[in-house]
């Protein structure tokens, strides 16, 4: 650990903001055109972003600016942990469970905040996305904790490198099929895609956790979000679709599945939370146990391709 | 100074405590504290001379790493909670049989954890029971001291039983020996095994155990709370630890039908520890008191502490010893801080208060950092043995209780930020509006449990050191330990850079914020309404039934204690049966059971002789 | 507001300002019935998203506050209530003949004629209602004066506070009442 | 044929106190048990054609045709012993009445069975 | 060295004395009862021959180890319950004067038919004691069962006499043990009726609910500790030294005493009037100890009637004063009694807890005892069952004790306004001999070791019963 972990820390940092932004203005053209609109400029994230830098703000008392800090440092400091084609700012601390529970920091830091802020929308929105966490990420869990048993390696790293050289059929997406499933709908509940973003529900709770927030605030939950889909997503991809041998076929993937995501969401409907409950503990919970049997018992994915 | 003197010295000190109590009620709390901390410092001077035994007429001790371990938990939550006593003095119907059963069970505590014996460690265990029943009834049920005595009884009781049997085929008491004979005969090391190990599942709380503690920690004194919820739960650990050490569980066992590699007995309770994690933590998201939440916390915890120890592994059972301080710490400075809000409102009800923060934001802090550890999140101690846990189950494949841990670690998200969300932020309610910061005194031992708990999620290893001693001793492998690192089979954990990274992030998540321009402040009362307007904070305050939505998925389900209370009925009504067939008040039913019992003895001389 | 006057912004300001221009976030008051041609000025048809406008849930992420129809006594209290939870700059913008003279309703007991007598309007859209090619042409006009720092009504609201303020007490009068039923 | 007499009587006795509840007949069962038991000592006492075992010079050669001492001395004992209880009994009784004014053990008591 | 026939005669002599110094006769009561007590210690050891007939052939007087432990407990509690309701007790002198012979006759006889005399003599006091409640048809209904109790014990008693030929104890049980078990049912049932009645077991204890219910602070003492301890001892004199049953017999003796604890303390578990908790307890140990002699495990049946008389003498006679001065025993409406009376609540607690079975009380050394002696005997199903009742047993104590310490409604703070007042339960002595022998329970528990070497002293017991476990043997994994 030296100074050039931390600047290359820094510059993931920065990288990461600008592709992910970049990113979630061109999927916001897609999401238009899905409706059949011209859609915003795919620039236009940035200038949301910086526009609401600049405008003044509201706090609501200290803990709703350190919510805020702190939501935005704890995702920070994940983001720097994530291992993109290979390449980690601070090497060995990829851990799966570490980068997990590091993104919780942020998460309570926003949840603290939004609650700080005496909103009780804001409140409920909080309440929601912790029921929304605890639904999709048992299954999720169920399979990469069966992957780490399989494959003796927690670090998302490794995992991810183990996946490549044998093209898609290296990828555990397709070694596990029913976990890939339930990964890739279980990433739909992390980024509060539709159909599981009644936690920010617009017109019933006002936005939830982000009622509060104006000028630099939601300037920082947007580029916490930035952050956080990053993370999100990059962590699926890494676990299960081989992350990416060079950082182009990288960003490729990266691209591809997060739009993948955006154009499901963009045809749904939205669940109640306590469908949203039902519905993950129904159809990707059984999916995930019966991956999980499958592979500790049999092997069957694991070893069949080598 | 051997054992004997020591614990001899703290019953001393305890009769004093009562007088000085009886004479002046503030300086008996300080008694406390000053008794309390003298214990701790002379268990904590007593590392060196681990591996000593001693003995005091029937009552033998042995000085283990594991025993000095347990005693630093437990005298750390209560010299801490001493701070406490003196404040709450006055409210007490009893304060000096509160001082003095407070450090008799302390004493207990310590005699318990040091037993060379099976008679002594059974006959410490009981005086903990007692005496803190006794405590419990101060607070604000008498049923809940009744629920936790009763099911302590069951612990004890199937306790002596398996100490009683194994005595009876090894002829020995000693803690070491004691269960070695039972190799021979596996059904009878089943028994013993169960019976043993039952007084540790019902101290934990792990089901169907575990309706006492949201009675007991919710309902006890606000300053024996952190001590039942922080110390007396891990007596239970201690009993889980022999069950799978001094019990050589594993091997006596290892012809048994075998589930991951683990004997099927042992499986089994590691399931019980699942179903308490999922139990606690479903219950704990429903719970409108603050205290009882905590309490199925602890629960929950439990679970995590009781699968960790029983893996007995090289990285789970490290991760179970070290979540025991880790929770201990933390969910003592929890309690406290809930004393402390309590203290100034006089009420640990949810809905009732709110905003606290804008009054006590020290104990504000308090209360997260610790919740932060509870909820297994960086960079506090708890994540460092959570982490742990869950690399032992993966390293083992255990598929069905890893699925209960990660639910209760994302559960305990949901249940951790409730009070946050209703005590600390959200309205300020009018009442509380001249509220003040506790005094330091009663800060003084929050903020130590908090730097404590911080300290054990950056410098994990310091724990960690001790507990690969416990493992050397239990004759295990040792979780491998390289300066600041944790390495495991399946990856390695740096908790140190960790914490670095993590304040990298926030520092420039700080810089960018101050660089911009300052925020207008405005009032909680100025929130967004849909511009309607409202004057009361009590209403624009969200605390009561939380998760509404996810609550009504289970709120049909069944509620354990009321097999209790069937079963009591049952006992009652059985009772009333006796009563009207043999008590009733005339001599001719008398006497028809006598001809009965007459027919009974003349069949058994004549026909089944 | 005032147009002739001369351009001193600082060049942060012109940057800001062309953030703001290029992100219009706005909070619809929707009063009377001018609500209705929102949802044609936002969907396919004309897609206001092309110009970075957007609706909001709630005051404090909104740029422009957009009242879409007549105002009472009573939904202006609210108005102004919203209003003052918006972070600057922020910008109103009155919808319709009714937020200009009271429309056809300016002889009731209740109605508020003029809304510039209350919060500094930057931009009037006329019509009744005005159809979704001049929504967009207003919208158009208010970007273009966003830019050009010509969207000075939060500053005039700032610097004129007391002159407003009476306006407000005048027509409004103080609130007494105070719990969960009244106002 | 005397010892089932006397065996007859003890459940006689027994009936008694099972059936009624009238005191005084509870009492006289008492009575009828105890002398039931009398006869049943004297009877494995009892020798055929036995002597009175009381030392004379007489006796002193047939010692084996003794009746039992024993029995006999039990029997008065025991005679004495049911009298102190019949007597008590009767003083109960007595009580009994005069708290509430019947013989029934049904009534007595108010029909609190405590 | 003393004649242990004096035990009995002096007080004998001096019941008759009372009866004329009228004035007096308090007087007289307690100094028999201190010199019954002093007299324990310099008892000689051994056989007494009576009338000059050496047994079997005459009556004769066992004073051993178990006879001197049973008049230990009888006469020092005897002596208590006379010290702590002394004005009650004047008025009985008589009546407890003859008991006092009666019990140590009982103790020390080593003949059936004098142990028959002398429980007779013991039962009609206590049929006049019970009479002290002022309900007497609960006196009636005990002195109805007590008396089909005498008649059984009599038939018994000749049926063995005409099978043996003997009433000497020593002499039958060499004689009882050549004989064919099954031939011994009859006796054995019909002994075992006689011994049930004045021994609380099923299915003749049916007298306690009315007399232990209305008794007051002497009564209650009386019978639950003096009077059941007696009959306990001689129910193991009989059934574990004289006949032995084996078989199905045994079986059923066990099985009775197994019932009457387990029922005993279910019926305890529902009672809210303290005497009732009381009483239902007092039975279902008198059953435990009863199955202990029955399995032949003497040393821990002593233990267990030692710690229950000594712990039921200190509660019943706490729960009769509350009754005479509070005019209930209902706990629900004693809340915080003790506030007012902590010492008393103090000895109260600690009889409680040894009772159930609390480490460092008595109780705890009687219970690992009980449980050492079966598991020796590699009887399993037996402790599990104790161990349960056990927990029964603390759950319904510890129900009482929180609710007589503590004042104040559920759900809320104690509040110590709400607490029964009123203090001085006890007269200065009465409350120093109560809380003297709860004070004796816990120095007992404190040395068990010593306490046990003491019960079983030199001679040990009948069948040369010792303690099963020594706690200070257990060191150094023997």
């Amino acid at each position: 650990m030296n100074a050039m972990n931390f600047v290359y820390g820094f510059l993931v940092l920065v990288a990461v903001f600008i592709f992910q932004t970049t990113l979630t203005g061109i999927n916001r053209k897609v999401t238009a055109r899905l409706q059949k609109r011209y859609g915003a400029r795919w620039y236009q994230q940035f200038l949301d972003i910086f526009k609401a830098m600049r405008k003044d703000s509201t706090s609501h008392g200290w803990v709703f600016d350190f919510g805020v800090i702190m939501a935005l440092g704890g995702i920070m400091a994940t983001v720097i942990f994530i291992p993109v084609a290979g390449f980690e700012a601070f090497p060995g601390l990829d851990n799966v469970f570490v980068i997990s529970y590091l993104l919780a920091v942020g998460m309570l830091g926003m949840a603290m905040s939004a609650a700080g802020s005496g909103n009780p929308w804001a409140s409920i929105g909080v309440a929601r996305a912790l029921t929304n966490m605890l639904a999709y990420d048992i299954p999720l869990m169920i399979v990469i904790f069966t992957m780490i048993f399989a494959f003796d390696s927690a670090s998302v790293g490794e995992l991810a490198a183990m996946q490549q050289g044998m093209g898609v059929l290296g990828w555990n997406a397709v070694r596990m099929p029913l976990g890939g499933i339930v990964a890739v709908i279980a990433l739909l509940g992390m980024l509060g895609k539709k159909p599981f973003d009644s936690f920010i529900a617009p017109a019933e709770i006002a936005s939830g956790p982000m009622v509060e927030y104006g000028g630099k605030h939601l300037g920082f939950m947007f580029i916490l979000h930035e952050f956080m889909t990053f993370i999100e997503v990059s962590l699926i991809l890494n676990l299960f679709f081989g992350g990416g041998a060079t950082i182009w076929e990288y960003m490729l993937k990266y691209a591809v599945l997060y739009t993948f995501t955006t154009i499901i969401s963009g045809v749904m409907p939205r669940f109640k939370i306590d469908q949203a409950v039902k519905y993950f503990y129904r159809v990707p919970l059984a999916m995930a146990v019966v991956q999980g049997l499958v592979v500790i018992f049999t092997g069957l994915g694991v070893k069949i391709w080598f | 100074m051997s054992i004997a003197v020591f614990l001899a010295i703290l019953i001393i000190l305890a009769a004093a405590s009562f007088f000085v109590t009886a004479a002046n009620k503030k300086a008996g709390g300080f008694a406390t504290v000053a008794v309390s901390l003298f214990a701790l410092a002379m268990v904590l001077s007593m590392k060196g001379s681990v591996g000593g035994e001693q003995s005091f007429m029937y009552l033998g001790f042995s000085i283990t790493t594991v025993g000095w371990y347990f005693s630093v938990v437990m005298l750390t939550a209560y010299s801490m909670t001493s701070f406490f006593n003196p404040f709450w003095m006055k409210k007490m119907i009893y304060p000096a049989g509160y001082n003095f059963l407070y450090l008799v069970s302390m004493a207990g505590t310590i005699g318990m954890f040091f037993a060379g014996d099976f008679i002594t460690l059974f006959i410490f265990w009981e005086t903990v029971v007692w005496s803190s029943a006794f405590i419990i009834q101060q607070g604000k049920s008498r049923k809940a001291s009744y629920v936790y005595y009763v099911l302590s009884a069951v612990g004890s009781m199937a306790t002596l039983f398996a100490i009683m049997l194994a005595y009876s085929v090894s002829g020995t008491f000693v803690i070491r020996d004691a269960f070695t004979g039972l190799a021979g005969s596996p059904g009878t090391a089943l028994v013993v095994f169960l019976a043993f190990i039952l007084s540790g599942l019902s101290k934990m709380g792990i089901f169907p155990f575990h309706v006492w503690l949201p009675e007991a920690h919710g309902s006890a004194p606000h300053t024996f709370s952190p001590v039942l919820s922080g110390g007396l739960v891990k007596m239970g650990a201690f009993i889980a630890f022999l069950s799978v050490t001094a019990f050589p569980a594993y091997e006596i066992f290892g012809d048994m039908l075998k589930i991951m590699g683990i004997p099927a007995p042992i499986y089994f309770l590691m399931l019980l520890g699942a179903l308490s994690i999922i139990i606690g933590t479903l219950m704990a998201i429903k719970q409108e008191d603050a205290k009882r939440l905590l309490a199925y916390s602890s629960v929950a915890n439990g679970g995590y502490i009781l699968i960790g120890i029983l893996m007995l592994d090289q990285v789970g059972f490290a991760g179970g010893m070290m979540h025991l301080m880790n929770h201990a710490l933390a969910s003592a400075a929890a309690f406290l801080a809930i004393a402390a809000v309590a203290y100034r409102t006089g009420t640990t009800k949810m809905s009732e208060m709110g905003g606290m923060i804008h009054r006590m934001p020290v104990t504000y802090l308090v209360y997260l950092i610790s919740i932060i550890s509870m909820a297994g999140i960086p960079p506090m101690g708890g994540f460092v043995s959570k982490w742990l846990v869950f690399q032992g189950l993966a390293d083992k494949g255990l598929l069905f209780i890893a699925a209960a841990a990660f639910f209760g670690s994302i559960g305990s998200f949901m249940y951790v930020f409730r009070p946050l969300s209703a005590v600390f932020l959200g309205q300020l309610f009018t009442r509380d509006k001249d509220v003040r910061e506790v005094g330091f005194f009663m800060m003084f031992p929050m903020v130590v449990l908090t730097l404590l708990t911080l300290a054990a999620g950056v410098f994990p290893n310091i724990i960690l050191r001790v507990v690969t001693e416990i493992q050397k001793s239990a004759g295990i492998e040792p979780v491998t330990l390289a300066r600041n690192t944790i390495v495991t089979t399946n990856g390695f954990l740096d908790a140190f850079r960790v914490f670095i990274v993590f304040g990298f992030g926030f520092a420039i998540a700080f810089v960018l914020f101050i660089v911009r321009r300052k925020s207008r402040k405005v009032g909680l009362m100025d929130t967004y309404t849909s511009a309607e307007f409202i004057h009361t904070p009590e209403l624009l305050h969200y605390s009561h039934s939380f998760y509404a939505p996810f609550e009504r998925l289970y709120d049909k389900a069944p509620d354990t204690m009321n097999m209790y209370k069937k079963i009591s009925a049952g006992i009652a009504e059985l009772g009333g049966l006796v009563e009207a067939v043999f008590y009733g008040g005339k001599p001719a039913k008398t006497i028809f059971w006598i001809m009965a019992a007459g027919m009974v003895f003349f069949l058994a001389g004549g026909v089944f002789r | 507001m005032v147009l002739d006057e001369k351009d001193n912004r600082s060049p942060w300001e012109k940057i800001g300002d062309y953030f703001s221009a290029n992100s219009v976030w706005m909070k619809w008051y929707c009063t009377g019935c001018g609500a209705i041609e929102m949802p044609p000025t936002m969907t396919s048809r004309f897609d206001m998203e092309r110009l970075g406008m957007g609706p909001m849930a709630t005051p404090r992420q909104a740029d422009v506050l957009l009242i879409t129809g007549y105002l009472s006594t009573k939904t202006l209290r609210r108005v102004i209530y919203s209003y003052e939870q918006m972070n600057s700059p922020r910008y109103v913008v009155g919808f319709g003949s009714c937020t200009v003279n009271g429309g056809i309703y300016y002889d009731s007991y209740a109605t508020i004629n003029r809304l510039d007598m209350y919060l500094p309007v930057d931009l009037y859209i006329a019509g009744c209602m005005p159809r979704p090619e001049a929504i967009m042409n207003g919208f158009a006009k208010l970007i273009d004066m966003i830019k050009k720092g010509e969207a000075r009504g939060w500053r005039h609201y700032q610097e004129n506070y007391e002159w407003y303020k009476k306006n407000q007490l005048d027509s409004l009068g103080e609130v007494i009442i105070k719990d969960e039923f009244h106002e | 044929m005397i010892r089932i007499a006397s065996l007859l009587l003890i459940l006689i006795g027994l009936y008694g106190i099972f059936s009624t509840r009238n005191i005084i007949k509870i009492l006289i069962g008492i009575n009828i048990m105890e002398l039931g038991v009398n006869i049943f000592i004297i009877t494995v006492g009892f020798v055929k054609d036995g002597l009175a075992p009381i030392l004379s010079p007489d006796s002193l050669s047939s010692a084996l045709n003794y009746v039992d001492p024993l029995a006999q001395a039990l029997v008065l004992t025991s005679i004495v012993i049911g009298l102190g209880i019949t007597a008590l009994g009767l003083v109960f009784a007595r009580k009994i009445h005069a708290k509430y004014g019947t013989y029934d053990l049904n009534k007595a008591g108010g029909g609190e069975d405590a | 060295m003393l004649n242990p026939v004096l035990t009995i005669a002096i007080p004998l002599g001096l019941s008759f004395l009372s009866v004329i110094l009228k004035k007096k006769r308090g007087w007289v009561l307690l100094a028999a009862a201190c010199a019954n007590v002093v007299m324990l210690f310099f008892l000689e050891k051994g056989e007494v021959v009576i009338g000059g007939f050496r047994a079997p052939f005459g009556i004769n007087l066992i004073l051993d180890a178990y006879a001197l432990a049973g008049m230990a407990v009888a006469g020092t509690l005897f002596l208590a319950a006379v010290l702590v309701s002394r004005d009650k007790a004047e008025r009985f002198s008589t009546v407890l004067l003859a008991a006092l012979a009666g019990i140590n006759g009982m103790l020390l006889t080593g003949d059936l038919f004098n142990l028959f005399v002398f429980m007779e003599i013991t039962a009609i006091s206590a049929y006049l004691l019970s009479s002290a409640g002022k309900k007497p048809e609960h006196s009636f209904n005990y002195l109805v069962l007590g008396s089909v109790g005498s008649v059984f014990y009599l038939l018994g008693l000749i049926l063995l006499y005409s099978m043996t030929g003997t009433l000497n104890m020593a002499e039958m049980s060499r004689l009882a043990g050549s004989m064919e078990p099954a031939a011994l049912a009859v006796p054995v049932f019909l002994i075992f009726t006689g011994i049930a009645v004045e021994a609380k077991l099923i299915p003749a204890g049916g007298w306690v609910r009315g007399v232990l219910g209305n008794s007051d602070s002497l009564t209650g003492a009386l019978f639950a500790s003096v009077y059941s301890g007696a009959a306990l001892f001689v129910f193991g004199r009989i059934f574990a030294d004289v006949l032995l049953s084996e078989g199905a017999v045994q079986i059923v003796l066990i099985l009775l005493g197994l019932l009457t604890f387990a029922f005993g303390e279910a019926a305890a578990f529902r009672q809210t009037s303290i005497r009732r908790i009381l009483l239902y307890s007092s039975i279902g140990q008198s059953g435990l100890a009863a199955m202990l002699f029955a399995t032949g495990l003497i040393f821990p049946a002593v233990l267990v009637i030692i710690s229950n008389s000594v712990s039921k003498f200190v509660m019943f006679t706490t729960a009769g004063k509350i009754t005479e001065i509070h005019g209930t025993d209902d706990y629900r409406e004693l809340g915080g009694l003790f506030r007012g009376n902590r010492l008393i609540g103090t000895a109260f607690t600690i009889s409680a807890l040894s009772l159930t079975g609390i480490p460092l009380l008595f109780g705890f050394y009687a219970k690992l005892n009980v449980l050492a002696a079966y598991f020796n005997g590699r009887n399993y199903f037996l402790p599990a069952v104790i161990l349960i009742l056990a927990m029964v047993e603390g759950a319904y104590f510890i129900r009482l004790l929180i609710r007589l310490w503590t004042p104040g409604k559920e759900g809320e703070e104690p509040d110590a306004g709400a607490a029964t007042k009123g203090t001085g339960l006890f007269k200065p002595v009465g409350a120093a001999v109560v809380f003297i022998l709860s004070m004796a329970i816990l120095a007992a528990g404190l040395l068990p070791d010593h306490a046990g070497e003491f019960i079983s002293s030199d001679g040990g017991l009948p069948g040369g019963d010792a303690p099963s476990i020594n706690l200070s043997l257990t060191k150094g994994g023997q």
